[in-house]
C-alpha cells in the first residue's frame, strides 16, 4: 500500500500576496485587449499595461521590505503539494523590478518604431511586437514568482514562445533560421527539464520548491534530476558550449527585441538554475557540480570575449559579449558557499552575482539600443565604417561607452562592484583561479569595447554619411539605461540585506525540517 | 530503494526510457530540422510515459493512478503540440523563403518602417 | 495475467521499433506516417497503465493533430537546409553514450523504484467533493492546479501568435490557404456527414470530462479537427486573421477564466477559488469558454499562417 | 443466459479476428495495390463488425451498445470514403 | 471472458503490427495510406476489446474518439497525397 508524504505548505497567503497574481495577470489581460481592441489602441494598451506592471513591481518591493518576509500567495486557496503557491523573496523582487524597468524602457524606446499608424489597417510587426513584449514580461514575472517546478515549466515555455518569434520579427530567411535554431535548443532544454521534474515527483511527491527544500535528500535521484534540469536550462541560458544559437538570434532581432532577449530572457532560465542549486540542493551536495558550472562559465568568459573582439558587426559583437557576461553569473556557484553561520545568500559572492546580473541587464540593454540607433543613423553596423560616428550621435555612443564601462568592470559602475565582490570572494574562498579569469575577462572586454569606441570618437578622415536622424527620445532611453548600470555601482560593497529577505533562516522557519520523513 | 519490481507499469516505463534515449539521439544528431522536430516529439512521449508510470505507481484512494502527474502530462502534451506547430511553421516558411530567394520578380518581404534589425550572419563561431 | 503481458510486450516492442525506424529512415514522409502510427499505439499504452484521460489526449493532440499538422506542412520534406553539419564520428559516439546513459538511468529508476511511491491521490480524493466534479484529473486541472491550465491556454495562444508572426508582411490579416485544390466528391459527402457528428462528439467528450475520461482539450481538438475538415473540403474558407469574430473566439475562454478567477478574490477569498457549492457550474462555464477558444486556437494552428500572395 | 451470451461473444469475436488477420495477410502478401485495397476493406468491414457484434451482449446499457454500433458505422463510412480516395491516389500514381 | 478478450486484443494488435510493415515499406503512398487505415480500425478494435476485458466502459468513448480522428487523419493523408502528386511537394515521387 502506498502512502502520501504528508507535508502541507506551512504558510498562508500574506496580505500583499494578491500583488503576485496581478504581476502575472496584468500583462496577459493586456495581450487579450490588444487582440480584441484592434490596431488603433495597440501601443496605448501595451504601454499602459507596462506602466501598471511597473507600479505592481514597486508595490511588491514595498510590501517585501515593509514586512521583511516573503510575500506568498496560495492560488485558489489550495495548499501545496496539491495546489500551487507563488512566492516572492528578496531575489525575486530584485528581478521583478529589474524586468519592469528594462521592459518599460524598451517600451518607451520602441514607441512609434514599428510603422505605427493609427488609421491604417492593422500591421504585423507592431501587433506582434507589443504582444510578445507583454508576453515576456508576464512570463518572466511567473518565473520569478513561481514556486512549483511544473508551473515554472509552463513559464519557460511561455518565455520560449514569446522570445523565438521576436528573433525573426523582420521576416528574413536568415533571422528565421536563427529563430529555428534557438527554438530547437529551447525545446531540447524543455524536455530535459521536464524529465527532471518527473524524477523529482517520483522521489518526493511534490514539486513545490519550498517543500522540496525540507525533504530533499542527498541521493542519486536528486542529483540526476537536478543535473538534467540544469543542462536543459543551460541550453536556454546559452552557457558555453550551448551558446551557439545565441549570437545569430540576439544580433538578428530588431534592437528593441535584442535588448530584452539579451538583458532579461537568458536570465529567466538562469534564475531557475539558482533556485534549483541554492533552494533545493542541500548545501553540502554542490561541490563538484559548482566547480564544473563555474569552469564552463570561465570558458564562456574567455571564449565569448575573444570572439567578440573579432566581430565585424556591432550587433554580433554585443551578442558575443553576452555569451561572455553570462559566464560571470556561473562563478557564483562555487563562490557563494554557505556555512552554518552564514547562508549562501549572505555571502559577498551572492550579492556580487546578482549585481552582475542586474548591471549586465542594464548595460546590455543600453548597448543593444545604442546599436539599433547606430543602424538607424548610418544604415549599417559595420564597425569598420563607424569611424567618427560618435561625433554625429554623441549621446548614443556615450550610452554605449557607459554600458561598456560596466562590462569591463571600471569604477564606478555596477559591473565594477559585481566583479570586485566576486574577486574578493574568490580570494577569500582560496579559489584564486576564478580571480584570474575575472581580471582577464575585464581586459578582454576593454578590448572589444574600445575597438568600437576609440575610432568612433576620433576625428573622422572623411565625412560620415548619415542616413536618417535619430530620435532624441530613443537616445535618452539608451543613456538612461546605461546610467542605471552605473548607479547600481554605488550600493555598499557588502552582502545586500534585501537579497536575504524571505530566505534562509526564515525560510527554514517557513518549512520546518521536522516535517521531513 | 527496494528490490527490483517488474509489472505492467515497469514495462511501459522501460519503453519510455528507451524512447527518451532514441529521441535524444535523433534530436541532437539529425541535421534536418523536421527530423529534429519528430525526435523532439519522441523524447516528449518518453518523458510523458515516465510520468505515467510514476502516476500508476501512485495508485491510491481508489484511483487507477495519481491524478496529479496525469494532469501534468495532459498539459505537457498540449504544450508540446504548440511547440511543434511553431517549429513546423518556421521550417515551412524557411523553405519557402529559400525557394523564393532564387526567383527574380518575387518581392522580398518589406521590412517594417524604422526597422533596425541586422542580419545575424557571418557568425564566426558556428 | 499472462495474456495482457503478451499484449503489453508486443505493444512496447512495436513502439520502440517504430521509434528507431523514424530516426533511421531516410524518407521524411515515411517518418511522419510512422509517427502517426506511433501515436495511435501509444494511446493504447496509456489505457494499459490506467491513464485513459491521457490516452484520449494522446489520440487527439499527440497523434491526431500533430500528425495531420506535419502531413499538411508543405515543403517539409524538401526543407533540407540542415541545422548542423553531419556530426563527426566521435561526437556521434559521445551523444550516443550520453543518450544511452540517460535511458539506462531512467530504466534503472523504473525497475528499482523508491520503497514508497509518493502520491497525491489521497489528497486529491479528500478534496474531490468540494470541487463538485467526479473525475480527479479534471479536479486537478480545473481546481487544484487551475492556474497551470489557465497559463497553458495562454501558451497555446502565444504559440498561435508566434505562428501568425511568420506571416509575410503583405499577407497580414489574410485568410490562410487550407482548401485542397481538388476535393473529390466522396470527401465532400464525408465532410458533410462527419462534421455534425464530430461536433456532437466533441461537446460530449468535453461534457463527460467532469466525471469520466474526457475534457475540454480533447473535445476542443475534435472540434478543431472537424473545423479543419470543413476548411480542407472547401465547405467554408478559413477565417481571416483580422476577423473580429475569430479574435473574440480566441480570447473568450481566457477572458472567462480571468473573470471567474478574479471574482474569486472577492467571493471565495482567493484568485481562482470557487465559492462553496458553485464550483461545478463555474468550472463548466470556464470549460465551455475554453472549448471555444482552444478549438479556435488549435484549428488555426493546424491551418497555419497565410503565405506569400495571400491578400487580406 | 449469461453463458449463452458469452458463447456468442467468443464466436463472433473469433470470427472478427479471422477477418482482421486475413486483412493483414492480404495487405502484406497481395502483389498489387488494388487487391490490397480489397483485403483492407474486408478487414475493416467484417473484422471490426464482428468484434462489435460480439461485444454487444456484454454491454452494461443500451447507451453503450448504441455507441458501439455508432463506432462501427463511423469506421464503415470513413473506410468507404477512404477506399475511394485510395483508389483515386492509385490512379494518379499510375498515370504519370 | 477477460482472458479471451485480452488475447483477442493481442491478436488484433499483432495484425496491426504486421500491417505496419506496409507503412514502412510502402512502396506507394496509397499502400501507406491503406496501412494507416488498417491501423486506425485495428486500434479501435483493440481499444474496444480492452474496454470489455477490464470492464472499463469509459474506454468506449475513447474508441469513439479514436474512430473519428483516425478517419480525419486518413482524409488529411489522402488529400496531402493527392495534392502532392500534383505539386510534387511533400513526399513527391519517392526514391
Amino acid at each position: 500500500m502506498t502512502t502520501p508524504l504528508a507535508l502541507p505548505f506551512p504558510a498562508d497567503t500574506t496580505p500583499g500576496g494578491f500583488l503576485l497574481v496581478l504581476a502575472i495577470l496584468v500583462p496577459i489581460v493586456g495581450i487579450l485587449l490588444i487582440w480584441t481592441l484592434g490596431s488603433r489602441r495597440t501601443e496605448l494598451v501595451a504601454l499602459t499595461t507596462l506602466a501598471i506592471g511597473a507600479a505592481i513591481a514597486l508595490a511588491i518591493l514595498t510590501e517585501l521590505t515593509g514586512t521583511g518576509s516573503a510575500v506568498i500567495y496560495l492560488v485558489g486557496g489550495w495548499r501545496p503539494p496539491l495546489g500551487l503557491a507563488l512566492r516572492a523573496d528578496g531575489l525575486s523582487v530584485v528581478l521583478i523590478v529589474l524586468t519592469a524597468i528594462v521592459i518599460g524602457a524598451v517600451g518607451i524606446f520602441a514607441k512609434g518604431q514599428f510603422g505605427y499608424d493609427a488609421d491604417a489597417p492593422e500591421k504585423r510587426a507592431p501587433t506582434v511586437f507589443w504582444t510578445l513584449l507583454l508576453g515576456i514580461s508576464g512570463a518572466l514575472n511567473l518565473i520569478f514568482l513561481g514556486d512549483d517546478l511544473f508551473n515554472l515549466f509552463v513559464a519557460i515555455e511561455l518565455v520560449t514562445f514569446t522570445a523565438v518569434p521576436l528573433v525573426c520579427l523582420d521576416g528574413k530567411a536568415e533571422t528565421m533560421r536563427a529563430a529555428l535554431r534557438y527554438l530547437l535548443f529551447a525545446l531540447l532544454g524543455s524536455v530535459m527539464y521536464l524529465l527532471g521534474v518527473a524524477l523529482i515527483y517520483s522521489g518526493y511527491g511534490t514539486l513545490d520548491i519550498a517543500l522540496l527544500k525540507s525533504v530533499a535528500r542527498v541521493e542519486p535521484l536528486l542529483f540526476i534530476a537536478i543535473a538534467l534540469m540544469t543542462v536543459g536550462l543551460l541550453a536556454k541560458t546559452a552557457l558555453f558550449p550551448l551558446h551557439i544559437w545565441l549570437p545569430a538570434a540576439h544580433a538578428g532581432a530588431p534592437a528593441a527585441a535584442s535588448a530584452v532577449l539579451s538583458a532579461l530572457v537568458v536570465k529567466g532560465s538562469f534564475f531557475i538554475i539558482l533556485r534549483l542549486w541554492f533552494d533545493i540542493l542541500p548545501a553540502e551536495a554542490t561541490g563538484l557540480g559548482a566547480q564544473m558550472l563555474a569552469g564552463l562559465g570561465a570558458l564562456a568568459i574567455l571564449f565569448g570575449s575573444v570572439i567578440a573582439i573579432r566581430q565585424a558587426r556591432l550587433k554580433l559583437l554585443i551578442a558575443y559579449s553576452t555569451v561572455a557576461q553570462i559566464g560571470y553569473l556561473f562563478l557564483m556557484f562555487p563562490l557563494a558557499t554557505g556555512s552554518e553561520a552564514t547562508p549562501a545568500f549572505a555571502s559577498i559572492a551572492w550579492t556580487g552575482g546578482i549585481l552582475q546580473l542586474a548591471s549586465h541587464a542594464f548595460a546590455k540593454a543600453a548597448m543593444f539600443l545604442a546599436a539599433g540607433l547606430v543602424y538607424d543613423a548610418f544604415g549599417h553596423d559595420r564597425i569598420s565604417g563607424l569611424a567618427g560616428a560618435g561625433r554625429v550621435i554623441p549621446i548614443t555612443f556615450i550610452a554605449f561607452g557607459l554600458g561598456g564601462m560596466s562590462l569591463m568592470g571600471l569604477p564606478p559602475s555596477g559591473g565594477f562592484s559585481a566583479k570586485w565582490l566576486m574577486l574578493n570572494a574568490s580570494v577569500g574562498e582560496g579559489q584564486w583561479w576564478w580571480a584570474a579569469v575575472i581580471l582577464c575577462g575585464g581586459l578582454l572586454a576593454a578590448g572589444y569595447v574600445f575597438r568600437v569606441l576609440v575610432p568612433a570618437m576620433a576625428r573622422p578622415l572623411a565625412r560620415i554619411k548619415v542616413k536618417a536622424p535619430v530620435s532624441r527620445r530613443r537616445e535618452l532611453v539608451a543613456l538612461a539605461l546605461a546610467i542605471m548600470a552605473l548607479l547600481i555601482g554605488f550600493v555598499p560593497l557588502e552582502p545586500a540585506p534585501l537579497l536575504g529577505i524571505g530566505r534562509g533562516a526564515e525560510a527554514g522557519l517557513l518549512v520546518p525540517g521536522g516535517l521531513a520523513p | 530503494m527496494t528490490g527490483a519490481t517488474f509489472d505492467t507499469a515497469t514495462l511501459y516505463g522501460l519503453c519510455g526510457a528507451a524512447l527518451v534515449g532514441i529521441g535524444l539521439f535523433g534530436l541532437v544528431l539529425d541535421p534536418k530540422p523536421i527530423r529534429k522536430i519528430l525526435a523532439f516529439n519522441l523524447v516528449g512521449a518518453g518523458v510523458f510515459l515516465v510520468f505515467g508510470v510514476i502516476a500508476r505507481r501512485g495508485a491510491a484512494a481508489g484511483f487507477g493512478g495519481d491524478p496529479v502527474p496525469q494532469a501534468l502530462v495532459i498539459t505537457g502534451i498540449v504544450v508540446a503540440f504548440s511547440a511543434t506547430a511553431l517549429a513546423v511553421t518556421l521550417v515551412q516558411r524557411l523553405s519557402s523563403a529559400a525557394t523564393d530567394a532564387g526567383q527574380p520578380g518575387q518581392a522580398a518581404p518589406v521590412p517594417p518602417k524604422g526597422e533596425t534589425g541586422t542580419p545575424g550572419q557571418g557568425d564566426a563561431a558556428s | 495475467m499472462t495474456e495482457t503481458a503478451f499484449f503489453d510486450a508486443l505493444l512496447v516492442v512495436t513502439m520502440i521499433g517504430l521509434a528507431i525506424w523514424m530516426i533511421v529512415v531516410r524518407d521524411v514522409f515515411a517518418a511522419i506516417v510512422g509517427f502517426m502510427a506511433f501515436g495511435l499505439l501509444l494511446s493504447l499504452g496509456w489505457l494499459r497503465i490506467e491513464a485513459p484521460d491521457v490516452g484520449l489526449t494522446e489520440i487527439a493532440v499527440g497523434g491526431g493533430a500533430t500528425g495531420v499538422m506535419l502531413l499538411r506542412a508543405r515543403g517539409l520534406a524538401r526543407a533540407g537546409d540542415a541545422m548542423n553539419s553531419v556530426p563527426s564520428v566521435p561526437f556521434r559516439i559521445l551523444v550516443g553514450v550520453l543518450a544511452g546513459a540517460v535511458a539506462l538511468f531512467l530504466g534503472a529508476l523504473v525497475v528499482f523504484p523508491p520503497a514508497v511511491a509518493p502520491t497525491l491521490a489521497p489528497l486529491a480524493a479528500e478534496h474531490l467533493a468540494s470541487t463538485g466534479v467526479g473525475n480527479p484529473i479534471t479536479a486537478v486541472l480545473m481546481a487544484y492546479r487551475a492556474f497551470d491550465t489557465f497559463l497553458e491556454t495562454v501558451v497555446v495562444l502565444l504559440a498561435l501568435i508566434g505562428v501568425w508572426s511568420l506571416t509575410p508582411d503583405g499577407a497580414w490579416g489574410a485568410r490562410p490557404r487550407v482548401a485542397s485544390a481538388d476535393v473529390p466528391a466522396p470527401l465532400l459527402l464525408l465532410a458533410q456527414w462527419l462534421v455534425p457528428l464530430g461536433i456532437v462528439i466533441g461537446i460530449y467528450i468535453t461534457w463527460v470530462g467532469a466525471d469520466e475520461p474526457g475534457g475540454k482539450f480533447q473535445g476542443a481538438t475534435i472540434l478543431a479537427a472537424m473545423w479543419m475538415l470543413v476548411m480542407m473540403a472547401g465547405l467554408r474558407p478559413a477565417p481571416a486573421l483580422s476577423s473580429r469574430r475569430l479574435r473574440i473566439a480566441l480570447v473568450v475562454g481566457p477572458a472567462i477564466f480571468i473573470a471567474i478567477g478574479v471574482s474569486g478574490f472577492h467571493f471565495a477569498g482567493a484568485f481562482l477559488a470557487y465559492p462553496d457549492g458553485l464550483a461545478k457550474p463555474l468550472i463548466l462555464a470556464i470549460e465551455a469558454g475554453l472549448l471555444i477558444s482552444i478549438a479556435a486556437m488549435l484549428g488555426m494552428l493546424l491551418a497555419g499562417p497565410p503565405l506569400e500572395g495571400d491578400r487580406p | 443466459m449469461s453463458l449463452l451470451a458469452d458463447l456468442f461473444t467468443v464466436a463472433a469475436v473469433t470470427l472478427g479476428l479471422v477477418f482482421f488477420v486475413a486483412g493483414t495477410v492480404g495487405i502484406i502478401r497481395f502483389p498489387d495495390s488494388l487487391s490490397r485495397l480489397h483485403a483492407l476493406t474486408k478487414a475493416d468491414n467484417l473484422g471490426l463488425g464482428f468484434i462489435v457484434l460480439g461485444l454487444l451482449p456484454q454491454c452494461a446499457g443500451v447507451f453503450d451498445a448504441l455507441k458501439l454500433v455508432f463506432i462501427w458505422l463511423l469506421v464503415q463510412f470513413a473506410g468507404a470514403t477512404g477506399a475511394q480516395l485510395v483508389a483515386r491516389v492509385l490512379r494518379r500514381e499510375e498515370r504519370p | 471472458m477477460t482472458a479471451f478478450l485480452n488475447l483477442a486484443a493481442f491478436v488484433v494488435l499483432l495484425g496491426v503490427a504486421i500491417g505496419l510493415v506496409r507503412v514502412l515499406r510502402g512502396p506507394s503512398r496509397a499502400d501507406r495510406l491503406m496501412a494507416v487505415q488498417l491501423l486506425g480500425s485495428g486500434s479501435v478494435g483493440a481499444c474496444l476489446l480492452l474496454a470489455f476485458a477490464g470492464g472499463r466502459f469509459a474506454f468506449i468513448d475513447i474508441a469513439l474518439t479514436l474512430a473519428l480522428l483516425a478517419a480525419f487523419a486518413a482524409i488529411a493523408f489522402s488529400l496531402s497525397a493527392l495534392d502532392s502528386g500534383r505539386e510534387g511537394e511533400i513526399g513527391g515521387p519517392e526514391s
